[in-house]
């Protein structure tokens, strides 16, 4: 098991025909990800990779498959629409990878969102990997592991980079996910952390952040109240100069707040250990886990 | 992208905003001309991207045409922390009789454009939240109904309890700044203060903007509004090749895909005991120029020892990076060595690609990070 | 027993202080409807006729009084922000007197509305009367007498001439309700309808139609299909000439649509009697109703 | 209010709707310097507020200026279903590959902007709806989110299925028709034909809009888009004085309270065998000098013999109307009989004020309808 997907999961990709959206949808069919159909305007009537019909609108693709899950890489200027017809035609999670979303957009699709009960991950993020069910966005396949570890993370190479590590250590992950980095999201930390938490097979968890905002700060509060499982942090960001937007739009230490130091006083304050290096994520994580 | 109030003025305007008149000089001759125009007295107000500017001396009330060519000249070319001053706004000066901060932001907890308001105005509102935070009132917008006007009226009754005229005109410029702030894609926008005359009409004598970079595409007016002045010249140029690209002072030049495990790099290089040079996310394109185009860049800091490169491939793949690097190193002359650390999509690929030449790889980050550290000496 | 409204109704009048909300607040006092608070901003703290304290917003008679209920005399340019503001403040029952609202104010209040389970009656009505409950509006009180028929109108004037017979031939009202004469109105025919079938004290009803779109056709439908109690109808329009507002907004016969003649013609096909004249209502009604 | 072509494109225009270039004239040399500064071939189209414009031959094609001055000397002063056209559109005339039907207006039953479009383009609507109604698709506009792309999309998708380009370029225009529906307060915005050129390029090239009269306080802008011309002097006099008024052909003059009594006054009328010279609803003020306008356009009306008030009194006090009635039979030489039948709020008051005056009192509407037409003769 895992969270947000299970094997009722079943997949358009919007953008399909595009460099990025091609490239993508060929190593998530690899994995074994139930990719249906593709929705790129126009193409309706072809077959992407032999394999996957296209359609010009997800309605259509919804009707002719009973897809529920959406997976986004259309342009930024396209984004928010492609989110807002996912969520028309009936998709109940939609994971957008396109970075550049202007944040008007977002603020804007939330509501209609939550009027459906939809469940968006990212915009700027690289999706989810639940290893042995789902490969919902650019996470390397190769280096998860199924397993017991829930990670979830604010940035993305990062993301991969720690679940190396994990698996490495032979601690495999029963879902990897990246929020992303922009300053509104659909899924948060503190979503993430409370499936995570009432997920039965995640025993313990890894929550990567960075600087700028307060979800760190707001899952720790949230962990410290209610769960019981091993969580490890770590926080991006500790050099990074004030006022000066770090890639991501969300990252950026305003006003005093939002430091890394200020989140890792905080994490640490809720008993949660924070690693100097991601390197050191995997040790703190076994020394606070009695298996 | 932060624009200067004077800019920030011309949008409120456009919107309906009241804002006192107002043009910009880059001479003293031509603040004195525009002086004689409005009348006095006027104010000369510096135009930098910072905070903080008139306590440092770059905004002056002026009774007398002689003022204005005193302070035009002293303010024109000053440096505010850091920034040099090219222009002065002349604005008529008005009486207040009292100030109000009004302001609107992402709010990232609601997810919605925040409306923070308060009678403590004309002060930095961020000591204002620091020391007094429940002077500070809030409202979150919903964006199906914009700011309606109940609750624009409710807010400007809060800030001038039992004076309905002037909570009116609160309330409008709320929902004015609202419709600027929602229409030019702003992150941020503020007036402070926001002021009354003692006859009663409300202005918005202070303005600050930030347009969000990610919506520019939607506003091609916009980019004529951007300060290259005001820019370090690699971060511009790192912007027009559409990098994200932060300079530091450090020596080991940093080239990572993704921003999170870019400041990781930083904060590895710093935990080693080194400098970083730069934040620099390649970004999630796949597109090899990109890394021409960054090496470039960070090779412009003479300052720079050494190339560390630490690659994670999920939507980047390593072989785009490593022909990437290899069509850089072959068109470039580059004389500082190269660290390459590149793991995951097309990993194999990437470092085939890589083998047989000067640069020095290293499987993991902290050997990658601890190895340009040495060679940066 | 009414529909809509009962003993826990407790009322705020919007707009207390100008001509007509004082006069008609003065009435309503006089019927003994509970209004206990007054809104008028800039005249938070004064008294309304020595009995109704007056508040600067809708919101302050919330917390003050406990009301539910408010009904508008606000000007047109703000009758839509007095909605929304009553609506937010709590109010479950609105109604909107004010004449001239534009009609995109009162598109783009209706899911407002719908989200927060408010119902609106109006905008452009008398309001409404439940005889020996409350007097919610402009309905002359002299002319109600409780009893057990419904009535429901498009109009205002014509609603109480319709009013003025019924109790002159001795047949009370639970409630006289007027719903307004614009395209965009709260409370519709069809609502007013299934709520009278529903209340166990309106035995029988009157429907006063008239010129313009398909109010009259719906209820028909509806009533021919659940409706056992009795009921009468009138049109106001037969001679209207086609493609002129007549008066109300929502009065006009275009494209041939919306024509008296057609309304009559499916009411009658859907069993319910058309009056000729207004004073042929009450004796038709009494040749149906067999007590 | 209606508008003419002319100024719907206008209002289009203003919005960024495609619309070919195009101006009035109001003589046939100015409709002539108009094609030439267009050159050849262009359309002359009337400008009167009535459909069937082009059966009625007030819609001609020229190839050649001769055509152009022929033909505009023919159209102006013609008269189209009662409309005298007294303006002419000079548009470039453009080649017509195939036509759209695009269209907004208010739905009563799902309370929103209903979009209806057509691939059935260029010929009465009304028709295509009652013949082939399978032929048109609807969808309503939710007002929080406006007229999304993928929902834009989708009818783009179902007017011209498999060509993206065209359904690209009619969602575009649907969005910006919804934008300017919502933002000049219409009450229907008509583009029929929408146009693609043998080339792929959209157009509106005719345009119909209604607006809301409810909402021109908010476009003072709106008020000189009226056609004094194509209104009739009473009707207009009756909108300048705020009564809802429709001037009719009979000899009752009818003064009522509340549209649908007026209506039902007018019903009355007819069912006794008289002829009501109008409707006329004094509204839901209680203003005594709309009682003397009101009486004064009615008079206006040679026609009219008797003058017939119906009032029954909610938030209009019958003691108003009695002395606004006063006031206008004492200022006013009025030699036709008045019947006054009033009825509600201050129903006692507003009787004694009338008591020993010429007029003739009624108790109900039926005893006050059959004395008026008594005494109209």
């Amino acid at each position: 098991m895992a969270i947000f997907v299970d094997d009722s999961t079943k997949v358009v990709v919007q953008g399909i025909t595009g460099r990025d959206g091609g490239f993508h949808t060929k190593e998530m069919l690899e994995y074994g990800t139930k990719i249906v159909a593709g929705v790129t305007p126009g193409r309706g009537g072809q077959t992407f990779d032999d394999k996957v019909p296209v359609y010009d609108t997800v309605k259509d693709a919804v009707s002719e498959h009973g897809v529920n899950t959406s997976v986004i890489f259309v342009p930024p200027f396209g984004a928010a629409g492609a989110i807002y017809e996912a969520a028309d035609a009936g998709c109940k999670l939609i994971i957008c990878i396109t970075e550049g979303v202007p944040t008007v957009d977002m603020v804007k699709v939330m509501p209609y969102l939550e009027e459906r009960g939809v469940r968006l991950i990212g915009p700027n993020c690289p999706g989810m990997l639940a290893p042995g069910i789902a490969k919902l966005g650019i996470l390397p396949a190769s280096i998860v592991k199924e397993g017991p570890v829930g990670l979830v993370s604010r940035s993305g190479t990062l993301t991969y980079e720690v679940v190396y590590q994990l698996t490495a250590a032979g601690l495999g992950q029963t879902t990897c996910l990246g929020i992303g980095g922009d300053p509104v999201i659909g899924t948060t930390f503190l979503d993430s952390i409370k499936a995570f938490n009432e997920d039965p097979k995640t025993e313990a968890f890894v929550m990567i952040g960075e600087i700028g905002g307060d979800a760190e700060e707001q899952a720790a509060e949230y962990i410290k109240a209610n769960v019981k499982k091993p969580v490890v942090s770590f926080i991006a960001g500790q050099t990074a100069p004030p006022g000066k937007r770090m890639g991501h739009a969300g990252a950026i230490v305003s006003g005093g707040t939002g430091t890394a130091a200020e989140k890792r006083k905080v994490l640490e304050a809720a008993g949660i250990p924070v690693a100097d290096r991601p390197m050191d994520i995997v040790p703190k994580l076994q020394e606070i886990w009695k298996r | 992208m932060n624009i200067h109030e004077y800019q920030a003025k011309e949008i409120f305007t456009s919107f309906g905003l009241p804002v006192p008149g107002g043009n910009v000089a880059t001479t003293a001759d031509e603040a004195v001309t525009l002086a004689e125009k409005y009348g006095m007295p006027v104010m000369v107000k510096c135009q930098v991207l910072t905070g903080g500017r008139g306590k440092a001396g770059g905004i002056k009330f002026c009774e007398s045409i002689e003022d204005v060519r005193k302070n035009a000249e002293a303010i024109l070319g000053m440096d505010i922390k850091g920034h040099t001053v090219h222009k002065v706004l002349i604005t008529p000066a008005v009486d207040i009789e009292s100030e109000y901060y009004v302001g609107m932001l992402i709010d990232r907890n609601t997810k919605r454009v925040l409306l923070m308001a308060s009678a403590e105005g004309g002060v930095e509102i961020e000591q204002v939240a620091k020391d007094t935070p429940e002077l500070i009132f809030k409202a979150p917008i919903d964006p199906r109904y914009g700011l309606l006007d109940h609750e624009a009226m409710d807010m400007g009754m809060r800030l001038c309890p039992g004076d309905v005229k002037k909570a009116r005109q609160l309330a409008a410029s709320m929902q004015k700044l609202y419709q600027a702030f929602v229409h030019s894609d702003a992150s941020l926008a503020e007036i402070n203060p926001f002021i009354f005359t003692p006859e009663g009409k409300g202005l918005a004598i202070d303005a600050k903007v930030n347009l969000d970079d990610n919506a520019m595409f939607r506003h091609p007016g916009y980019e004529a509004l951007r300060d290259l002045d005001a820019e370090d010249a690699s971060e511009r140029t790192a912007r027009e090749a559409e990098l994200s690209f932060v300079k530091l002072e450090g020596n080991v030049g940093c080239l990572v895909n993704g921003a999170g495990l870019a400041m990781a790099t930083m904060d590895l290089v710093k935990y080693y005991g080194g400098q970083p040079a730069n934040f620099l996310d390649i970004g999630g394109s796949s597109n090899p120029q990109k890394v021409v185009n960054a090496l470039e860049i960070i090779l412009s800091d003479k300052a720079v020892k050494v190339i560390l490169f630490n690659i994670f491939g999920g939507i980047t793949r390593c072989d785009d990076v490593a022909q990437g690097i290899l069509t850089a190193t072959e068109s470039m002359d580059i004389n500082v060595p190269i660290v390459v650390r590149l793991t995951g999509t097309n990993e194999a690929e990437g470092r085939a690609l890589l083998e047989g030449t000067k640069l020095h790889p290293a499987e993991t980050m902290d050997e990658a990070v601890e190895k340009a550290i040495e060679l940066a000496g």
